[in-house]
């Protein structure tokens, strides 16, 4: 009680002292600096209507590649930490008819949702996270359904880590044509799909990587799931 | 103070209100959840321009009436890291369980001095 | 105003009237069971109305047909993915052991379930080589 | 019936994914098509074993016509439905009668089963609890006949004569 | 004229708050999620057209994907099929 | 590369070489040679103090400076003289490599202390010494070793923070340049000018390096490590580490004088015939006699009483330097060395017992004359000379320290060197019956005497007890050279202060006179019945073990009982004491804070932030 | 030519997924595969080093080919060239002594994460954006919790937690931090806040600058944010708790050293300047007594880092260039003698079943190069001269003097009397106490330990290059004009 009363009279002092700094930071006014230069330079230095995404991507770049590291760390980590001998998937009992088939009716469904969403991150709010997020909620589902149905690691994991070369290695050839690392060099060098801003052939490299992503994002992603959902056999430390 | 920076504030502190009074190991890392998400909120506030738009460029949006894109990809990343951690500290908290046949973080002290 | 603009709008309308009741269906209904059968329903249909009535309007508004397939796309997935849901909770709140509300007549679930049991000991008498012919199935 | 040929569940699965990517694209934009193509091909490469059992022979015209009388059939049934919904809901005294009930399907597809079962769920008063191979278990709002031939006839008979065609 | 929409399919998610935060069991909260979500795809299309931009329409998709997902699984931890 | 390097660094290169090499034999060899080489040296250096000789290295990020001057080169005399002495003693005593290495490197370091000519170099050869010794008597004894090397790096640190604080105020490291500068600071305070340095600042440093050299030289109430130090090692080892290391501290106190010695005496004044801080260091000195020596007489154990003698000694030492006049000085400089000879001397000794007998207590001894006469006369010489009884070269020492404490009309500190002397008869008068005479135990039957190499060590330091003292006007040149003046007149043989003379050959003379009459009426006449020591009786019952007062067991109990009251004040207790509160109180806290608990943790992190909101930053 | 420096980042980002398919080919590969990457990348850190040292001026990589601070930009001036190279040569090290330390499966996991780390930590040493340090913060941390839970015992878990609450804390407000700084700035850019500064609202400034070094502080393991570290360090992988002291922390410091001078034109500097060295000063005297009574090896030494940190944040804090300088060498000689100590006492505990006290009875007799490497780290930790953390210790003091703070001068030097007292016990219960069988000693883990002494004492005999390096390094984060000359701003108006 004490204590509950205590950390209460805490949080709201801190959260004072929060709002009295935010307050000299007035809401809704524009203060953009680097921001708007990116508004303002967004289609003709990346060729991407989503200023978002340019900034991700491109301006960004780091920061994304160090964001697909982050969730790899995870994937890796969950899989490091859950790793047992023997485990399999336990699940009790399975979902009805209705659940199992629907299953089988959206899963084409989701993950061509999710491809259209990575696909098309340089003109929509999507991207290559949202994407392969879509993809593992398509193996969620089949996982959350089918008692035994489980993912081949065999493809998978590999494919996980092949995605991020491919990531790295778009990046390389930057380095090697452009001399940048993760240099646009489809949209700077090459100029493929100038003509077509806001169209889907457009803004360089984003399409390819955020594909990469996807990919990636969705193995690991449901790598985790795996993990996650099956136990430990009887016995199998 | 307007609502958008209260309400952020808020879920920091609630989150972390939880993980301060709360003794169930699953609901502090809900608490630090919380507090992720109150950070994000508040990230997508800061650029928040008022009367302006998504900063994709289609649609009659123009740089003039577009927000601030810089925020809204921090938070698409801090989101994922925020996945990330949640998803480690799950699956630590499951060896803990299996080991300790707790989630009572007071009963999760066997390291200490 | 368009015809469009108008037609949405009633849909738009009449989708919002659902809404709301399924709103209500949630606070009014006595129990779990009979609040997701007014709640599901209501909230469907008023999906319906609300997203192809935006689709629709959107043709007169900002004179685009693209937006009535994508809301189409949205409704059909809410038609077929809404009563999935529902199915799936329905059950769930049951077999978690949910009681009816006292007022209910009849369980044949109870029953089929008793039954089901039964033969389940009956296949546990017969040994291991029923569970595997399970298994295998 | 048994399963089609691999090639026409593929070619299937495909045309459905295109399709929704057209809709999804709402774009006749060329380069959209190709890459719809694409990801058809991939994703239907991914998928079509678990997606269809026929295959192309759902396009047999009469399933599509049944089909397609079927969606007005089942609009009516869930306004209804909803009609009925609001006047329990809002009627002051809450009229209802509630109970699980069993009913018999003579459907055997599994997307015939499915699409009974939503169907039932979205229909007056009614909401599919369980499916145990032929036997629907359903939670029924106001019900009005107990046994498993009256319930069967009142709730799932309606639909299987629409979806014994389509699906079957 | 939207906005009257807005604010009463606002209403709505608020009125199945009720709901969520009264119970009285687990399924009564997870059947009011449910509601919210579907409620607030709907929510989100209207606001699509509020704001004039189609590209939140995808928004919308993937919520209600996703928010399906997450219905279905806290169905199945409830009934303990996992 | 030029003589001052090869002083001060042979021993160390000797000692890693030694380590290395590890083949018995090669591995002594090298040693000895890498002590030789500096007493070699600093021989052919005599010379050249006049002039002085530099040397400046650049090993890291300060310039190391040597320089040698008259000062230095008596230290770095006395220091190569018993650090060869006792790495001699070494052949025979030394364990294994590890003994070699520290032993060498801690004459490395104190040699390097000596020739420093400015504070940063000093501190480093301070450390290096500190360090070095500490390892060799960590090999024995880990609380002795840990209180030694605690109070050691406690006073080396005392020191870093006063020529810190020196550095930062006069910005300067270089001996010459902070006496100059504290020079004029001194007649800029006396006149009420500015002074870099405020009078809290100074007496701060002045405090600082009390703390520090007071430690080495086991000054009371510092001392409690030294005991334990010197008693826990190899006693061969013992020997430099009385003799050569704890007159760093004497180093030290004198640099005290030379540096800033004008600044501390204007601007603290004086305390009757003496300067006051000079007064605080004697009187301390004169608390060092009183209880070194009475602990001393109390020791059961041989090394202890050394230990504890040494302590008391070094009081002497330190009531000289604090008087502050020239004589005293020079007396206090002159005991240092003969303290050096004949301690160094009397640690030979002990090692050479503890080698042949394995035994380290009175009680298990005795006899042993018999058997060891060579070391015996050994230790005949070196207890004439620390009794200071003519003419060896500790009474030499002793006499001008007497005189020019008592010259300057301080009773207090009188009586204590007075008292000091007498206690020294006392426990001496202990390890001649206990050692030497009287039954010998049947176990000792088989003993033997020195082993080579110790005895050289131990002819050395012998012969330099009796040459010095016989002609201790050897040793008075050099000091006067140092001070440039004639402090202490008189020639080769005669002591001359002025209102006192002692003439060492006359006195020899005398006494060799004396003792071939009285050797003759020995040999000639009596005869003396050999009693059994343990064949005493007391009031006719036989003595108990409890109260065996025995020369060789409690004897000096009564003394003992009736100083219970004092001797419960132990200063070591009392250290060990807030030690062990400082651990619990460590311990307490930390099963506080870490207290394992995630949310407790968390709240850390509450606090922080509630602390930084309140802050306002 | 220049920007071939992004290497640093790529190749262990290209190790790290190459891992999963290297797997498939054969699983022995993996460890051997983990030691070559670390291997390239001190080649290639080493080449850097030189590049930077030579020409005299930072490598400034722009990711994408945007200028700054448009794009995020990777700073590598003289402190990151010269601590990415240590990060490099740790991380070989350690990926060596994994190979005999790491036998819980699944190593291929391990390897990845453990590239990861060293990726993240490369990566917070080089960048020079406040948003991109946060991200190489969380790679950083993120791999740790899972490296710490590696060994999966309850107790490895416990750590783990304990390292994830508070680290998802800090995180959170550090980025609370990073909202008040660009909602008041508009950029992100260091160079370009360091710019403007002098315009940022006092309040956001230093509410900002506060919770920025809050967050790192939690992993930079400072009173009293530090809890989870013991714990962290206890139940580690051997290697990794080596990885930990000698860079993972040392990157976080660096961090709140950089962000704290770039922010050093606003107002209100001062008081969080104090506040740190508050911190610092109670996390040195804490961990130092409570290194006292550690019956676990690991566990105390764990315990002296942390002290160690302490002063390193002082010094940090004291707001002068020899202050920094000194902190920076303090740093360097900190990680160099805690990569030995914690690779032999590691090495010990995997012979002797564990690092408690009472093992390491007779190590001396039974693993004497171990025993050596122990014990010459700790003489050389505690501040003996002719070893390197003298010379540095002795900066850290003669900075201390120079700012006027006798109070620190006395902290540094307490607390070497108290390393002393728990070293010492260690050092006599290994060579003075018990017995045992030989041992004998894997030949290259014996070489590294040997490598690590002789570097070790090299400092020690003749610091003055090191310390002419660490002026330079420390002069790249005091001396913030130059390092807004450097950065290639582009011109970029509101
Ligand atoms: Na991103
Ligand atoms: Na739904």
């Amino acid at each position: 009680m004490v204590k509950r009363v205590l950390a209460i009279v805490f949080i709201l002092i801190i959260g004072l002292w929060m709002a009295k700094a935010l307050d000299q930071v007035p809401f809704g006014e524009d203060r953009m600096l680097v921001g708007k230069y990116y508004l303002d330079h967004v289609k003709e230095e990346t060729g991407a209507v989503n200023a978002v995404t340019a900034v991700v991507v491109n301006y960004r770049g780091f920061d994304t590649l160090g964001e697909v590291t982050v969730l790899f760390i995870a994937s890796t980590g969950v899989a490091a930490l859950l790793w047992k001998k023997r485990k399999e998937r336990s699940a009790k009992t399975e979902g009805s008819v209705v659940l199992t088939t629907g299953a089988r009716i959206l899963l084409p469904f989701i993950m061509l949702f999710g491809a259209y969403i990575f696909i098309h991150g340089h003109l929509t709010p999507g991207g290559g996270f949202p994407g392969g997020a879509t993809i593992a909620t398509a193996f969620l589902f089949l996982y959350l359904t089918f008692t035994l149905y489980e993912v081949d690691h065999k493809i998978f994991e590999p494919l996980e880590g092949l995605a991020g070369i491919g990531y790295v290695t778009v990046g390389l050839i930057g380095l090697a044509v452009g001399g940048y690392f993760l240099f646009d060099w489809i949209w700077q060098t090459w100029g493929v799909g100038k003509e077509n801003i806001g169209r889907l052939i457009s803004a360089g490299f984003i399409p390819i990587i955020y594909t990469l992503i996807g990919i990636k994002v969705g193995t690991e992603l449901t790598g985790i799931i795996d993990n996650m959902i099956k136990e430990p056999e009887e016995g199998g430390q | 103070m307007n609502p958008y920076y209260f309400a952020s504030i808020a879920l920091i502190l609630i989150g972390f209100y939880a993980i301060l009074a709360k003794r169930n190991v699953l609901k502090m890392l809900v608490g630090l959840s919380i507090m992720e998400t109150g950070v994000n909120l508040l990230l997508i506030s800061v650029g928040y321009v008022s009367g302006k738009s998504a900063p994709i460029l289609t649609e009659g949006i123009t740089p003039n009436n577009a927000v601030d894109p810089i925020p809204q990809a921090l938070v698409l990343t801090a989101i994922v890291i925020g996945v990330a951690t949640t998803a480690m500290a799950l699956s630590v908290v499951i060896n803990l369980y299996e080991k300790y046949k707790t989630l009572n973080v007071e009963e999760i002290r066997r390291l200490r001095g | 105003m368009s015809i469009a603009s108008i037609v949405g709008q009633a849909l738009v309308l009449f989708g919002t009237f659902f809404y709301v009741l399924s709103s209500l269906g949630l606070i009014r209904m006595p129990d779990v069971y009979n609040r997701m059968q007014t709640a599901t329903k209501s909230a469907t249909l008023g999906s319906l109305g609300v997203i192809i009535g935006v689709g629709i309007w959107a043709i007169g508004e900002v004179n685009s047909y693209s937006w009535i397939s994508k809301t189409l796309i949205i409704a059909v997935f809410l038609l077929l993915t809404n009563p999935i849901a529902a199915h799936a909770l329905i059950r769930a709140a049951y077999k978690s052991g949910v009681p009816l509300w006292e007022g209910s007549i009849i369980d044949k679930y109870k029953e089929a379930e008793a039954s089901l049991e039964r033969v389940e000991q009956i296949k546990e008498a017969l040994g291991e080589s029923a569970k595997e012919v399970e298994k295998n199935e | 019936m048994g399963e089609a040929s691999k090639v026409s569940r593929y070619l299937y699965t495909v045309l459905i994914l295109f399709i929704i990517w057209m809709f999804l694209t709402s774009s006749f934009d060329p380069q959209e098509l190709v890459m719809g193509v694409i990801f058809s091909l991939i994703v239907g490469a991914l998928t079509y074993e678990v997606f269809t059992e026929k295959g192309l022979a759902n396009l047999n015209p009469r399933r599509i016509a049944y089909f397609v009388a079927y969606i007005p059939y089942f609009v009516w049934a869930m306004i209804m439905a909803n009609l009925d919904v609001a006047y329990r809901v809002l009627h002051p005294k809450r009229p209802i009668n509630p109970g699980i009930v069993e009913c018999k399907t003579t459907l055997t597809n599994n997307t015939g089963k499915l699409v009974l079962a939503n169907s039932i769920t979205l229909t007056p008063g009614t909401i599919t609890l369980d499916i145990k191979g032929d036997r629907y278990f359903i939670h029924w709002i106001d019900v009005k006949d107990e046994s498993v031939e009256g319930a069967s006839e009142s709730i799932t008979k309606p639909f299987e004569k629409f979806l014994k065609v389509i699906f079957e | 004229m939207i906005e009257i929409y807005l604010i009463l399919i606002g209403i709505a998610v608020i009125l199945s708050m009720y709901r969520f935060f009264r119970g009285p069991t687990t399924a009564d909260r997870i059947v009011a999620v449910d509601i919210m979500t579907t409620l607030t795809t709907g929510l989100m299309v209207l606001f699509a057209l509020y704001y004039r931009r189609a590209i939140f329409l995808d928004v919308a998709l993937v919520y209600a994907v996703l928010a399906f997902v997450g219905v279905i699984a806290f169905a199945r931890y409830m009934e303990g099929g996992l | 590369m030029n003589e001052l390097a090869i002083i001060i660094f042979a021993p160390l290169l000797a000692g890693a070489l030694a380590w290395l090499i590890e083949v018995k034999g090669i591995r002594e060899l090298i040693g000895v040679t890498g002590a030789a080489l500096p007493l070699g040296f600093s021989l052919l250096l005599y010379q050249k103090t006049t002039e002085g000789i530099n040397l400046a290295l650049n090993i890291g990020v300060f310039n190391l400076t040597f320089a040698l001057n008259h000062l230095n080169w008596f230290f770095i005399g006395i220091g190569t003289l018993v650090g060869f002495a006792s790495i001699l003693a070494l052949v025979s005593t030394a364990k294994d490599s590890y003994e070699w290495l520290f032993a060498l490197m801690s004459l490395t370091g104190v040699l390097g202390v000596f020739l420093a000519n400015d504070m940063m170099t000093f501190f480093i050869f301070w450390e290096i010494m500190t360090f070095a010794s500490f390892m060799m008597v960590l090999r024995y004894n880990r609380s002795a070793s840990l209180k030694y090397f605690l109070l050691s790096v406690f006073g080396a640190y005392a020191m870093l923070i006063a020529l810190g604080i020196i550095y930062a105020k006069l910005g300067t490291f270089d001996f010459g340049t902070i006496q100059q500068a504290m020079y004029q600071e001194a007649y800029a305070s006396a006149f009420g000018a500015e002074t870099l340095l405020s009078k809290n600042e100074s007496a701060l440093i002045y405090l600082l390096f009390l703390i520090a050299f007071g430690v080495k030289a086991g000054m009371f109430p510092l001392h409690v490590w030294a005991p334990d130090a010197y008693g826990e090692t190899n006693q061969s080892y013992t020997a430099m580490f009385s003799g050569v290391l704890s007159k760093a501290g004497v180093y030290g106190f004198i640099l005290l004088y030379v540096l800033m010695g004008t600044r501390l005496a204007l601007e603290f004044g004086a305390f009757r015939s003496t300067t006051k801080f000079g007064y605080i260091i004697a009187f301390l000195g004169g608390l060092t006699i009183i209880v070194g020596g009475l602990l001393a007489a109390l020791q059961e154990d041989i090394r202890k009483l050394f230990a504890y003698s040494s302590i008391s000694q070094l009081g002497y030492i330190l009531v000289g330097i604090g008087v502050g006049t020239a004589l005293s000085i020079q007396a206090a400089m002159f005991h240092a060395l003969s303290h050096a000879l004949f301690k160094g001397l009397f640690f030979l000794i002990v090692a050479t017992i503890v080698y042949r007998t394995g035994k380290t207590t009175f009680a298990d001894m005795g006899g042993l004359a018999e058997k060891m006469p060579f070391t015996f006369a050994m230790a005949f010489i070196a207890i004439l000379s620390l009794a200071g009884i003519p003419p060896l070269v500790g009474f030499a020492s002793k006499w001008v320290l007497f005189e020019a404490v008592i010259s300057q009309n301080l009773p207090i500190l009188g009586g204590m060197v007075f008292f000091g002397s007498a206690i020294g008869f006392v426990y001496l008068i202990r390890f001649v019956y206990a050692v030497w005479f009287g039954q010998r135990p049947t176990d000792l039957d088989e003993t033997k005497d020195a082993p080579l190499p110790m005895a050289i060590a131990m002819v050395i330091l012998a012969l330099f007890n009796v040459i010095l003292g016989i002609a201790p006007g050897l040793v008075a040149k050099e000091l006067n050279k140092i001070f440039g003046k004639e402090v202490i007149g008189g020639d080769l043989f005669i002591l001359d202060l002025g209102f006192g003379k002692y003439n060492a050959l006359a006195v020899t003379i005398y006494l060799v006179v004396g003792i071939i009459i009285a050797g003759i009426i020995y040999f000639l006449g009596a005869k003396v019945r050999k009693v059994p020591v343990t064949d005493t009786y007391q009031s006719a019952n036989p003595v108990t073990m409890e109260y065996n007062l025995t020369i060789r067991r409690n004897f000096f109990l009564p003394l003992k009982e009736t100083l219970a009251f004092w001797l419960r004040i132990s200063f070591d207790r009392l250290y060990r004491t807030i030690g062990t509160w400082v651990e619990d109180l460590a311990e307490v806290m930390r099963t506080y804070i870490y207290n394992g608990n995630t949310q407790s943790y968390a709240w850390y992190l509450a606090i922080l932030l509630l602390i930084l909101a309140l802050w306002g930053v | 030519m220049n920007q071939y420096a992004s290497l640093l980042i790529a190749l262990p980002l290209f190790g790290a997924f190459l891992i999963p398919v290297l797997k498939k080919v054969g699983k022995n590969l993996v460890m051997p595969f983990l030691v070559l990457v670390t291997l390239i990348q001190t080649g290639i850190a080493a080449w850097v080093f030189n590049e930077v040292y030579t020409s005299g001026k930072p490598i400034i990589i722009m990711a994408g080919g945007f200028r700054p601070p448009v794009g995020i930009n990777l700073y590598i001036g003289h402190f990151a060239a010269l601590f990415v190279l240590i990060v490099a040569v740790a991380s070989f090290l350690m990926a060596v002594f994994s190979i005999k330390a790491v036998k819980v499966e699944p190593q291929d996991k391990y390897a990845m994460l453990f590239l990861l780390l060293m990726l993240g930590a490369t990566g917070m040493i080089a960048t020079g954006d406040i948003f991109n340090l946060f991200v190489f913060m969380e790679i950083t941390a993120i791999s740790a919790y899972a490296l710490t839970a590696y060994n999966k015992t309850g107790e490895a878990s416990e750590a783990a937690l304990k390292y994830v609450v508070l680290g998802g804390i800090g995180s959170s407000f550090f980025l609370v931090g990073v909202a008040l700084i660009y909602g008041s700035l508009g950029t992100l850019n260091m160079a370009h806040i360091a710019q403007l500064a002098s315009m940022i609202n006092p309040t956001v400034a230093k509410a900002g600058l506060a919770l920025l070094i809050f967050g790192l502080a939690v992993e930079a393991e400072l009173f009293p944010l530090n809890a989870w570290a013991p714990d962290a360090y206890q139940e580690a992988p051997h290697p990794i708790t080596a990885v930990f002291s000698a860079f993972v922390v040392k990157a976080s410091l660096y961090a709140i050293g950089r962000i704290l001078y770039i922010l050093s034109a606003s107002e209100g500097w001062n008081s969080v300047l104090s506040l740190l060295i508050i911190m610092g000063t109670i996390t040195v005297v804490i961990g130092e007594l409570s290194a006292l009574r550690q019956t676990n090896v690991k566990r105390m030494i764990a315990y002296s880092s942390i002290a160690q940190v302490g002063l390193i944040a002082v010094g940090i804090a004291l707001g002068t260039q020899k202050g920094l300088d000194a902190s920076i060498f303090q740093m360097f000689n900190h990680a160099i003698v805690k990569l030995l100590m914690f690779l032999a006492v590691g090495y010990a505990a995997l012979e002797l079943g564990g690092p408690e006290m009472e093992n390491f009875k007779g190590l001396g007799k039974r693993m004497p190069i171990t025993a050596f490497g122990i014990t010459l780290g700790a003489i050389a930790i505690i501040g003996i001269p002719l070893f390197n953390v003298f010379w540095s210790k002795m900066q850290l003091i003669m900075a201390a003097l120079e700012a006027e703070k006798i109070g620190v001068v006395a902290l540094i030097l307490g607390a070497s009397l108290v390393e002393m007292v728990y070293y010492v016990r260690l050092i006599h219960t290994i060579w003075f106490q018990g017995d045992g069988d030989k041992i004998r000693e894997n030949s290259a883990l014996a070489l590294g330990m040997l490598l690590l002494i002789a570097f070790i004492i090299l400092i020690g005999i003749y610091p003055q290059p090191f310390w002419d390096i660490m002026q330079k390094a420390g002069s790249d984060i005091f001396n913030v004009a130059e390092y807004i000359k450097n950065v290639p701003l582009m011109g970029v108006s509101p």
